[in-house]
């Protein structure tokens, strides 16, 4: 195999421009920069988003990121966090502050990610699709998983 | 503020009494509780959302402002007994009676959880100073934090009236953990026991001093086992060993053993046998073993010097008779001489010899030297073949413990916290047809019961839990205001699963 | 679609919420307390067992269990006043007495009722079997003389009450000089706590009703009108704003809103502004 | 009182077969021995090769353009091009990927004109044999076979949560160090052949291969758990920080200092390893917790366990890594049970005196003891109604 020659130095990761630009905004450890980063590829590479670019906020020392998930559609923050990381409200509320709705996305230690919409104020939500199902019949459904067990 | 509130209020208080004319008219009333209807989404303001949430709330007052109205001839009288926490019952007792109460000394009697569910069933009419106490007075008098606080009545409430049989936890009436292990039957005096422990005013040991007197009831039980046994065990032997055998039996155990045993009994954590103290005589080495010290002995038993050289003549001593490949190893393994290695030669010391080998090593397999020349190497050499089951033994290198492990320790030298109580053995409802109260048998469930806004069980509580438990389930009952959810945390070792 | 929060000057109007205190809990008995708390937007949590169907927990009856929080609005909002413990000892026997003679008058009047009870099934039976007898009022007549002096009515058919609440303040005159006066607002000194209640404040203010959301993961489920009516929006979660928080955990209750279709709320109270909200939804970007 | 154990429930639809439960070597003449980069406190593999042997024997790890499976690919659509098989992209894709190219070379302070004559030669037409050559010199072209094939074979989930259709191929091209060079003596970015879908004038579809401007090959990144696991109990995997191989006690080391519960968390991981199972740390993010746990693998089995790891001692103290109070207990319990999985504590005890030092070295793992313990809701009653399940 071809071992050693196989170096850091060609690894495309490093040599991205879109990771050099996050370096360069000089916010958050390189942990979190690589986190914003991998976001940065699945949104651009995977899942396709438009305008996606790195921005850094005053108070909160992470690299956020910018996008639209389709052409001229609305800007959306994206703040990436490893997942091991804690947080409080009041960085939420920063990233929010910037006026779009935000994406959290946690990055797991594997780079697996998973996104939470967060949003100002509050949403009510969505009314459940098809009439509610009433408590008898939950509680057939009930006594039937029982007797199965 | 208060002055128009004086004869509202005044008013107000006497409303919630039922006219006879009521009382009378309530014996016919319905049963039935009112089906819940759909539940909106969204509140629109619409006259008919109004209208809907004008009838539940209708319905709901109606049921809740209900009261308990009973025929004289359904109840039964009782007397509340505030300085012993006791229900004493007055007439006889009803069907109830099967799962819950007790008797002491002729008298009937029910524990303060016990009268005040019955209470709320409207079973149960309880007096003091020959005035009928309210429902609230219940509540109020029945329960306070130092004996059946009011999150433990819920928990007991809400299984009741499930039908579960719910009786209070006392860890003096369970078998020791020792008895357990012995797999000894439950005491012989059950009945007797049974009674003292429904006798103590507050059998929910919250207070420490009831918890201390437990727990020396426990030790006292734990000691007394062995010794029994070993009486036990020990008479047959001088039965047959001559005529005197009642006198001999009493000199096996030498005049100090009651003191010793006093002794034993005021240290902590001697109360069991720790196995891995006892030390064993060296039968090997000597040919000859000296006599034991007659003073140890019991009389009557004439010591001699032991002659070990038999037995000894008994063990194999045969060489192991090697395979020709095996002879071959040896053979080349002398003949080589390590110090005649040039390299060897010019290593200073263990070190730079070690050094010296892991290269060689590395050298010879191709393994990298970063990983294999450090202090610390893999567990497994990959250039080795190996099984995957040989593979996974090879790198368990860390214990799997379970939850009983050592938990006999920690039972003995820490005390847990107060919110750390079993409060509760559960029976199943569908054992209460054939349930007694004087055999109950084994719990389905033992409760412990905590605050929504109370810590969480760590591990030690677990343990300690568990093992007070055996083999039954501690279930955590943790109260959140009106919403109980009950959790068990129960111990596991995940199979090892192999594949080729 | 909720009564806005009342001027603090028409607190004096309102009836005192008579608050009774049993292992330190606060439990409200008497129905017009319930229905007054209830009509604040204050939900509680009934504990006692339904007079009706005592044997079941789908729904329970009084006592009404009081969340912190509602008890320290209801003191801010109205007053509140603890309801004394019950005398343990009574002094003289007038009371029982009282209770004596009481009880002989309902049995009167009972057997009374209990009589007229028996004539008129009687006469509805004499109606039905034997429509156009000539001599059937006679008979009658001789039957219903016949019941009234034979009628006993036995001791063990008395009903009789169960109060629910300590009813007629009979055992206890003086609770009622008590109601008056204030109830002290407990100390509610943890971080944790006076958040939670802000937050409460501020949604109750809004016209939301709350009630525990233990099960849920966080703090309240919140309503959009009565719950006996309609379904939990969200469920709240309070902390403060520089609080830590396990992004894990985030994670976790965000989840179980989306399974329950509620969403999450992050709930902070600003230290001089108003509470901060964030609603945690699903993404749908798996 | 034990739990008992409940059976994992297989899928009902396998794709793939059952390769190996570990990247285990098989023979003594296979010597193969991984590498992985230590890149911003990760730990990537980059080699396709390698990628393929440690996922999928044992399922370490997670493509980093990939939901799971290392699998993505520089295009949706392939096309056979003179016996290769190629990756079609748009033009403005090329383009895109050319401005990278462009900004890579321009941080390396190029001056201009020598800079776009680099690119100017990026941009050129491949000429035939050049490409055919490019094709055979290929180190990855066993793999390209390989992966196409693991592509159809791959989950149906993905397939259905993906909005873009299913990838055919991954772009395998690895940089070889012949090509990563120019005779300049510059460092361009890595070459891989593209066929550019030209949007000519005419509307006519030509396509055009050329050199794709820079290689957005697939790595695997390996939490911590897995790397150390890798390098350590399996002693298969090299992990370099800046081209330095690490020891395994500097591995350690340096993972402790990313990660202060590194210990805790590593032993679990080990733990279940050695238990035959499979645990996955990406997978319990989104449910909450710190690993998921396979038995197989992913593909051929639901997760069984939701674990959280947590740490005491053995005077069954000290601060917990994750306090836990009743409510997210609650929270965890349901959502666990709500998709058909068992939440399980994972309790790593450390012994009395153990201290800092023996900390320091992996050899401490054996002075630790795992308890497991299943935690489950106690239903009270078939009645008991959720009052607000919706």
């Amino acid at each position: 195999m071809s071992g050693a020659s196989d170096g850091a130095e060609a690894n495309w990761i490093l040599r991205h421009p879109a990771l050099k630009q996050m370096k360069e905004l000089q916010v958050g450890d390189s942990e979190q920069i690589h986190a914003a980063f991998l976001v940065y590829m699945d949104l651009t590479e995977v899942r396709r988003w438009k305008e996606v670019s790195c921005v850094k906020i005053p108070d909160l020392q992470a690299v956020l990121l910018e996008a639209q998930e389709k052409d001229g559609g609305p800007v959306h923050t994206i703040l990436p966090l490893p997942v091991h990381q804690s947080l409080s409200h009041r960085s939420i509320c920063q990233a929010l502050d910037r006026g779009f709705p935000l994406l959290l996305c946690a990055v797991a230690s594997d780079s697996t990610l998973v996104y939470q919409r967060m949003t100002d104020g509050l949403v009510t939500p969505d009314p459940p699709v098809g009439p509610f199902e009433d408590v008898g019949r939950r509680q057939h459904r009930k006594r039937r998983q029982q007797q199965q067990r | 503020m208060a002055d128009q509130n004086k004869p509202e209020g005044a008013e107000n208080f006497f409303n919630e009494i039922l006219s006879p004319c009521e009382l009378f008219a309530a014996r016919s009333r319905s049963h039935k509780i009112p089906a819940r209807g759909q539940k909106d989404f969204y509140p629109d303001d619409s006259e008919e959302q109004k209208q809907r949430l004008q009838q539940s709330l209708d319905e709901h007052w109606s049921l809740i402002s209900e009261e308990r109205v009973e025929r004289l001839g359904n109840l039964v009288k009782a007397i509340w007994s505030p300085s012993e926490r006791i229900v004493e019952l007055q007439t006889p007792a009803g069907k109830f009676w099967q799962t819950m109460g007790f008797s002491v000394e002729g008298k009937q009697l029910l524990l303060p959880e016990e009268a005040l569910y019955l209470m709320e069933c409207g079973n149960l009419q309880v007096f003091h100073q020959d005035l009928p106490l309210s429902i609230q007075d219940g509540y109020e008098a029945f329960l306070s934090s130092d004996s059946v606080s009011l999150q433990q009545y819920q928990v007991f409430g809400h299984l009741k009236r499930l039908g579960y049989v719910v009786h209070r936890f006392d860890p003096s009436s369970e078998p020791s953990p020792y008895a357990r292990q012995l797999n000894l039957p439950r005491s012989r005096d059950r009945g007797a026991r049974q009674l003292k422990r429904k006798r103590s005013p507050s059998p929910t040991p919250t207070s420490s001093k009831t918890a201390a007197k437990s727990q020396a009831e426990e030790m006292e039980e734990d000691d007394k086992l062995p010794e029994s046994h070993l009486v036990a065990s020990a008479a047959p032997q001088t039965s047959s060993s001559g005529p005197a055998g009642e006198v001999q039996a009493r000199t096996w155990w030498p005049a100090d053993v009651p003191e010793r045993q006093a002794g034993q009994r005021s240290a902590p954590g001697s109360q069991r046998w720790d196995f891995s103290s006892i030390c064993f005589p060296d039968l090997g080495s000597a040919g000859r073993l000296a006599p034991p010290d007659a003073s140890l002995l019991p009389g009557g038993v004439m010591p001699g010097v032991c002659d070990v050289a038999p037995w000894m003549r008994r063990i194999n001593l045969r060489k192991v008779k090697m395979s020709v490949k095996e002879e071959e190893r040896e053979r080349r393994q002398r003949r080589r001489d390590v110090n005649k290695d040039r390299e060897v030669r010019r290593c200073r010391n263990w070190a730079e010899y070690h050094e010296l080998l892991e290269r060689r090593q590395a050298k010879r397999q191709g393994r990298p030297a970063h990983l294999w020349s450090g202090e610390v190497q893999p567990l497994h050499d990959p250039t080795q073949p190996i099984s995957t089951a040989e593979l996974l033994e090879k790198i368990s290198v860390i214990k799997s413990t379970n939850l009983l492990e050592g938990a006999a320790r920690y039972q003995e030298n820490t005390t847990l916290k107060d919110e750390w109580r079993i409060c509760f053995n559960v029976y199943q409802p569908d054992s209460v047809a054939d349930f007694k109260k004087s055999n109950p048998g084994k719990p389905y469930a033992r409760m412990c019961v905590c605050s929504f806004d109370g810590p969480v069980p760590d591990l030690r509580v677990i343990k300690q839990l568990s093992f007070q438990s055996g083999d039954v389930p501690v279930v955590f009952a943790a109260v959140d205001h009106g919403d109980i959810s009950f959790y068990t945390f129960k111990d596991f070792q995940l199979p090892m699963d192999v594949y080729p | 679609m909720e009564a806005e929060l009342r001027p603090q000057e028409e607190r004096s109007h309102a009836p005192v919420v008579g608050l009774s205190l049993c292992d330190s809990a606060p439990l409200l008995w008497r129905l017009q307390d319930l229905k007054a708390v209830r009509s604040e937007g204050l939900v509680g949590a009934l504990l006692g067992s339904l007079p009706r169907t005592p044997r079941q927990n789908v729904r329970l009856g009084r006592p009404l269990l009081l969340l912190p929080e509602e008890e320290r609005l209801l003191a801010e909002r109205r007053g509140a006043a603890a309801l004394p413990a019950r005398n343990q000892e009574v002094a003289g026997g007038e009371l029982q007495e009282h209770f004596a003679e009481e009880q002989q008058r309902s049995f009167e009047e009972q057997s009374v009722l209990a009589l007229e009870d028996r004539k008129s099934a009687l006469v509805r039976a004499m109606a039905s079997s034997s429509g156009s007898d000539p001599g059937s009022d006679e008979v009658l007549q001789r039957r219903l003389l016949d019941l009234e002096q034979n009628f006993s009515f036995p001791r063990s058919a008395l009903a009789v009450q169960l109060s629910t609440a300590r009813a007629g303040l009979s055992h206890c005159p003086e609770a009622r000089a008590f109601l008056e006066a204030d109830w002290p607002i407990r100390a509610q000194h943890c971080p944790r706590r006076e958040a939670r209640f802000q937050v409460f404040r501020d949604l109750r203010g809004r016209g939301f009703f709350l009630t525990s959301a233990g099960k849920f993961g966080g703090d309240f489920l919140v309503y959009p009108g009565d719950p006996l009516r309609f379904h939990a929006h969200f469920i709240a979660v309070c902390l403060a704003l520089d609080e830590s928080i396990c992004l894990l955990d985030v994670l976790c209750v965000a989840r179980l809103g989306s399974n329950v279709k509620k969403t999450v709320l992050l709930c902070s109270p600003a230290p001089d502004g108003p509470v901060r909200y964030t609603s945690l939804r699903w993404s749908g970007m798996v | 009182m034990q739990a008992e154990f409940r059976p994992p429930r297989r899928r009902t639809r396998v794709y793939e077969d059952y390769k190996a439960p570990l990247p285990l070597i098989r023979n003594r003449q296979d010597r193969k021995h991984y590498r992985g980069e230590l890149v911003h406190q990760q730990v990537l593999v980059c080699h396709p090769d390698h990628i393929q042997s440690i996922h999928n024997q044992g399922y370490f790890g997670k493509g980093v353009l990939s939901r799971a499976r290392p699998e993505h690919s520089i295009s949706d659509q392939w096309e056979k091009h003179k016996g290769v098989l190629l990756p079609v992209i748009s033009q403005s894709r090329y383009e895109e990927l050319l401005r990278w190219a462009e900004a890579e070379l321009s941080s390396q302070r190029l001056d201009e004109e020598a800079a776009n004559q680099t690119l100017l030669a990026l941009t050129e037409t491949v000429e035939e044999e050049e490409e055919e050559n490019g094709a055979e010199e290929e180190p990855g072209g066993g793999a390209c076979v390989l992966m196409k094939r693991l592509g159809a074979e791959s989950k149906p989930e993905d397939r259905n949560c993906r909005s873009d259709p299913q990838n055919l191929d991954q772009d395998v091209e690895p940089n070889s160090d012949s090509d990563s060079e120019t005779s300049s003596g510059v460092r361009v970015p890595g070459p891989g052949y593209v066929l550019v879908d030209l949007e000519a004038q005419d509307g006519g579809g030509a396509r055009e291969v050329r050199r794709s401007p820079l290689a957005l090959t697939e790595y695997l990144q390996l939490s911590l758990e897995e790397a150390f696991f890798l390098v350590y109990s399996l002693g298969v995997l090299s992990v370099y920080q800046q081209q330095e191989p690490l020891s395994v006690v500097e591995l350690w080391r340096t993972f402790r200092l990313l990660r202060p519960d590194f210990v805790s968390s590593y032993a679990a991981y080990h733990h279940f390893r050695s238990r035959g199972w499979v645990p996955k740390g990406g997978g319990g993010a989104k449910y909450g917790v710190d690993l998921m746990l396979y038995r197989k693998g992913p593909p051929f089995y639901h997760a069984s366990y939701s674990v959280v790891v947590e740490r005491t001692g053995e005077s069954l103290g000290g601060a917990a890594l994750r306090p836990f109070s009743w409510r997210s207990l609650a929270a965890l319990s349901r959502i666990t049970a709500s998709v058909s999985k068992e939440l399980m504590l994972c309790y790593i005890i450390y012994p009395t005196d153990l201290s800092e030092d023996d900390l320091d070295s992996p050899v401490c793992l054996s002075r630790l003891k795992v308890q497991e313990a299943i935690v489950s809701r106690w239903v009270s009653s078939r009645e008991r109604a959720e009052q607000d399940d919706i």
